[in-house]
């Protein structure tokens, strides 16, 4: 069975991690990978960063240019990750924009995916009908599962399509935005999680986009299988570096 | 019969399409599912004509050079879209599409602009039907293009300067779209050219195609003839092009010849010509050619002119480079400014930088005696004053 | 029947003549004996009226202001002017005259200018013709107006500084009537406004007469009813006054408002009020109200607005004031800014600031619901930017 | 009889001298006309300075200006020169543009003139027909003959009308040009001499506009009745003061 199915089989209140690759320095992946593991998180993403990344907010468009600009290309960070299973046997996505993955050949992408033993992907930018009419049996063919995003404006006839072609999790925006930390959900964001809680979707429900602390995660968790945080990571990363993880994870542990 | 219009899946052959996060999905549903339904509506025809009649100023003249016909020995027509209220073609379409935001009960407005025409003729009309606007624009052309940054300010427009990335129109463009993102209910996305995920490139080309409509009419009416030999255009996204082409599309007797800005040369790094320098790939939400590193980042791109200063063309555009529909000329910023000062010389028309590279064909390739061909002038040179006064040390 | 137009002799009532000197008569003549009978031949109208539209633009709409006439309850028409080819009314002028000069078979044309749009409208009409371009312009105006002095120059004119005097608008005049004295043969002297000797005043506002002549057409179709209650225009030298006003001059129904600049108010020494503050007397070689001083000495005039910035008006004009047949009001600086920046978020319509004196007129007058009220846009504000910037700080 | 008339029935080879009122300094007036009469020039014109002297050239222009600075106006004019008949009998002649004249009132201003034994006027702006329909016995009314310009383009028609109803001079311009120093004339400026030479008119002619030097000085009174000298009296003045006149009549003397 795929990681990321075992992962929700297996656990509750899934804590999954962003990080961009390439930063803060070009070579940071796999340090920051194993501090993840060793912090006791669930799952990991890892962002193949993008010069114009436009479902993301400052933080991670702003680890992205540097990223870039440290050298950060697809080949390296397959290179980077070719080991990436003597490290961890965490669940691990990559999440990219399409057009890098274009450029490298979508095959030969996916082809590098399954030898680095990764377990799915998150393209924003690959709508649901293409994916579906063009990539699904090629993803499925390299035992890559792909995520799909809804958001509080997605129709529920849209997400029940979604949550039907979907094989790990569905990622729910927790607002109308792009990536970016908030501090509190208003009642208008917990009113979205629990309609989209009661709808009893097959697949496990990430949220993501907004999770910064304890209290976020937790009123996301109660209506959800569990949360994923990027931008108050790279925030952390950016303040205090990698080897504070563990304390970053810590603070975030509920009950 | 093969044609070169939009299919009913958003696509121009491989080209089109919309590749967006889920995020923007409803916003876009929302404009595909009504913007044909809409325009196509006799009241919404009404009064958009009448606001291209009595405030933009249409039909634009299309008139006749005659020195300039006398010294390339051709029949050489100018499309004078410079001669629209805000200077340039740009307002035919945010008359369109404010026109169609305020039918989906939208209440505020955002758009992105290089060159800054855009983003005028945006404020223009949010100012027309007080309607709340927001512009993004790239923090360096922000510096570059003070005179139209002023305009939109005197409009009541907000300016919203893009750090990111290059500072530069790419960037304003995902400002635009992350704005969009977060709100998705009020605003309505008036995208500046015919970029973008569908419907926009179709959307907008309709919007723009009154240019193209009219020309079959002066033509008619002044040789006697409703088809050009030539059409000729340059293009940064290409809507001004789209405008002029789009009733021709599918007649081959009529040639069509996209301008693209060669900036300081093909090979020297500094180019925006997208069609030779480009590759297939995902911007903006749509799939076609654009400049990017071999691992898909996307480049910066470089001309004389901000409103070609785009790293992708439209999909339709991209189509018709493919299927070699379209001939593809690119112009160097040398030719572009020397042809801005022979059209202002030759015809006592000043043109845009941009609209001076179509012009530059001229040099480039040799036309009949009987050709007739039409330029599309897109846009007059006032707002690249500087620029001229700079480069030709007035 | 008593008529506001001139008569036989050049003159409207009192007002009027040609008091030039002797070197000027020839040329002065030659134009009196040949203006009426060149523009009123059918090659020479065609040939105008084919420019006017294909070239300049024209018709320019008459546009219906909803916004604004809600805003004051009444009914506000725009006549475009502003959507000429060089942005502003002079061009209608400049494209007669340059007709006529070539008719009369004169090699090289001189003109004077202040705000530059004359400038830039005869260089325009030179460049189309091929035809020799001399400027004279006021030293500090060419200061003040570096947009439009690099325009000119583009479209291969020369600029003459002016340097004797004030250097501003009336010293480029009385440079280029030098000039003229110097060159009397070969050279047309296209004057920009309804000033100067007979037939210079009657001439000009002929040719802009088209601008009167498509309103009634236009109201027509638009309030099927060809008058007006008010026409209403800025007056610098006149012209565009006078345009409008020409076919209604004669027609006591339609009630005729020139606004002329108060400039920092009228009791300031900075004025260019020139029906208030001025006397009857002799500049350029028309006998009109003109501001001077108790001896005689022609005074410099105070404007925000270069193109209002004219120490005289136009014969005809002082002849409506006088006998009241027009009325005129007087507007700041201060309020004309104001109406720059209401028009522009208002009607997205950025006026010239000689343009936004006349709305001005909205807050000092009380219209009725039905009034048909026809502002004359004699221009846009692209040239104004810089002072708008300045102005509001944007 | 007029001075004037007088002056061309007893002399040759006119030269008559314009000088600006009020240059180089306020009070200058008397002082020149009484350095002028000292030096034997045969006339004097008075230029009443005028903001836009459009028919003139730079150094008149700059003169004019000067002098309205200096604070030179017509009242001030006129009460320098009510006692002009104790000092010179030369004729004497008043050039000034129309609009201060007529802002002083007409009438009055002939009425001064007449005051001060003030000969006669030229008003470049003053049309032929308008003087001739307005002022012509106004003028007669008060001893003031008034002198018309004619140029190279004056039709013959013309000038036989304006020489019936001149009754001094005919000022005759020698070229298509405002007022300024010539070196020397070209042979259509000759030409056009002999042509007006040879209609015989009853008018006297005195050439102005250009006249520089003896040399300008002698080819223009071969063909007409004496010259005018304004801008090159005026340069002198600026560079040598009112002292020099003497010097600068007697380098123009011819025989
Ligand atoms: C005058 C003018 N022409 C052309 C363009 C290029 O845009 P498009 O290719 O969409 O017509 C611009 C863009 O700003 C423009 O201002
Ligand atoms: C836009 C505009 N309006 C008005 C004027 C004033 O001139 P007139 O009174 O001759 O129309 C000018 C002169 O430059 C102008 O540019």
């Amino acid at each position: 069975m795929n990681r990321i199915n075992k992962t929700f089989i297996n656990k509750k209140n899934i804590l999954s991690i962003y990080f961009t690759a390439g930063y803060p320095k070009l070579h940071d992946t796999i340090s920051i990978i194993k501090e993840l593991d060793n912090s006791g998180v669930d799952m990991i993403e890892i962002g193949l960063p993008f010069s114009d990344p436009l479902a993301d907010g400052p933080t991670i468009q702003e680890s992205s240019t540097i990223a870039l600009s440290n050298g950060m290309n697809t080949n390296i960070l397959f290179d980077q990750i070719k080991n990436l299973r003597s490290i961890t046997e965490l669940p691990i996505i990559i999440m990219g924009y399409l057009n890098p993955i274009i450029q490298y050949g979508i095959e030969e992408f996916c082809l590098k995916c399954k030898e680095c033993e990764i377990d799915g992907l998150i393209v924003p930018d690959l709508p649901v009908d293409i994916y579906y009419e063009h990539y699904h049996d090629l993803f499925k063919n390299h035992n890559l599962q792909n995520m799909f995003l809804i958001t509080p404006q997605t129709s529920e006839k849209r997400i029940r399509f979604i949550d039907k072609i979907s094989n790990g999790f569905i990622y729910m925006v927790s607002s109308y935005s792009t990536t970016g930390a908030q501090k509190i959900f208003g009642d208008e964001t917990i009113k979205y999680f629990k309609r989209i809680n009661q709808m009893k979707l097959r697949s496990p429900l990430l949220v993501g986009f907004g999770i910064s602390n304890k209290e976020t995660r937790k009123v996301a968790s109660i209506n959800s299988d569990g949360v994923i945080i990027g931008s108050a990571y790279i925030n952390m990363l950016t303040k205090h570096g990698i080897r504070q993880t563990k304390k970053f994870i810590n603070k975030l542990k509920i009950d | 019969m093969k044609t070169h219009n939009v299919n009913s899946k958003g696509f121009y052959g491989e080209f089109g399409g919309a590749f967006i996060p889920e995020m923007l999905y409803p916003n876009v549903e929302e404009l595909r599912n009504n913007y044909l339904k809409i325009s196509s509506s006799k009241s919404f025809k009404n009064e958009f004509n009448k606001l291209l009649k009595d405030y933009v100023g249409r039909p634009t003249p299309l008139y006749f050079a005659k020195r300039l016909s006398e010294k390339y020995n051709t029949r050489i027509y100018l499309k004078r879209e410079d001669l629209c209220h805000t200077g340039a073609h740009k307002i035919n379409n945010t008359i369109g599409q404010i026109l169609l935001a305020k039918k989906l009960g939208k209440k505020r407005i955002i758009a992105e602009t290089g060159a800054g025409q855009h983003g005028v003729a945006t404020a223009t009309v949010c100012a027309l039907m007080g309607i709340k606007c927001i512009i993004y624009m790239g923090e360096i052309d922000i510096k570059r293009q003070a005179p139209n940054v002023a305009r939109m300010k005197m409009l009541g427009a907000e300016v919203r300067p893009a750090i990111s990335g290059s500072k530069t129109l790419k960037d304003a463009t995902n400002e635009a779209i992350r704005d969009w993102i977060n709100n998705p209910v009020n605003t309505h996305y008036i995208i500046g050219s015919v970029v973008g995920p569908h419907p926009y490139p179709d959307m907008v080309a309709r919007f723009q195609s009154v240019i193209g409509e009219e020309t079959i009419d002066q033509l008619q009416e002044l040789e006697n003839k409703s088809t050009p030999d030539y059409v000729i255009a340059c293009v940064g996204g290409g809507s001004n092009a789209a405008g002029l082409f789009y009733p021709f599309l599918d007649n081959f007797d009529v040639k069509i010849i996209c301008v693209e800005a060669a900036g300081k040369g093909i090979d020297t790094g500094e180019s925006a010509a997208t069609s030779i320098l480009g590759k297939t790939g995902i911007i903006h939400g749509s799939k076609t050619l654009l400049m990017q590193s071999n691992d898909g980042q996307i480049t910066e791109p470089y001309s004389i002119s901000a409103g070609l200063d785009y790293p992708g063309i439209g999909p339709m555009h991209a189509n018709l480079f493919k299927s070699k529909r379209g001939e593809f000329i690119s112009i160097t910023d040398q030719d572009a400014m020397k042809w801005g000062l022979i059209l202002s010389q030759t015809e006592g028309i000043i043109p845009a930088i941009e609209t001076s590279h179509a012009f530059a064909v001229l040099d480039k390739k040799k036309f009949k005696p009987n050709d007739i061909i039409v330029f599309n002038c897109s846009g007059r040179g006032d707002k690249d004053l500087d620029t001229y006064i700079e480069y030709f040390k007035l």
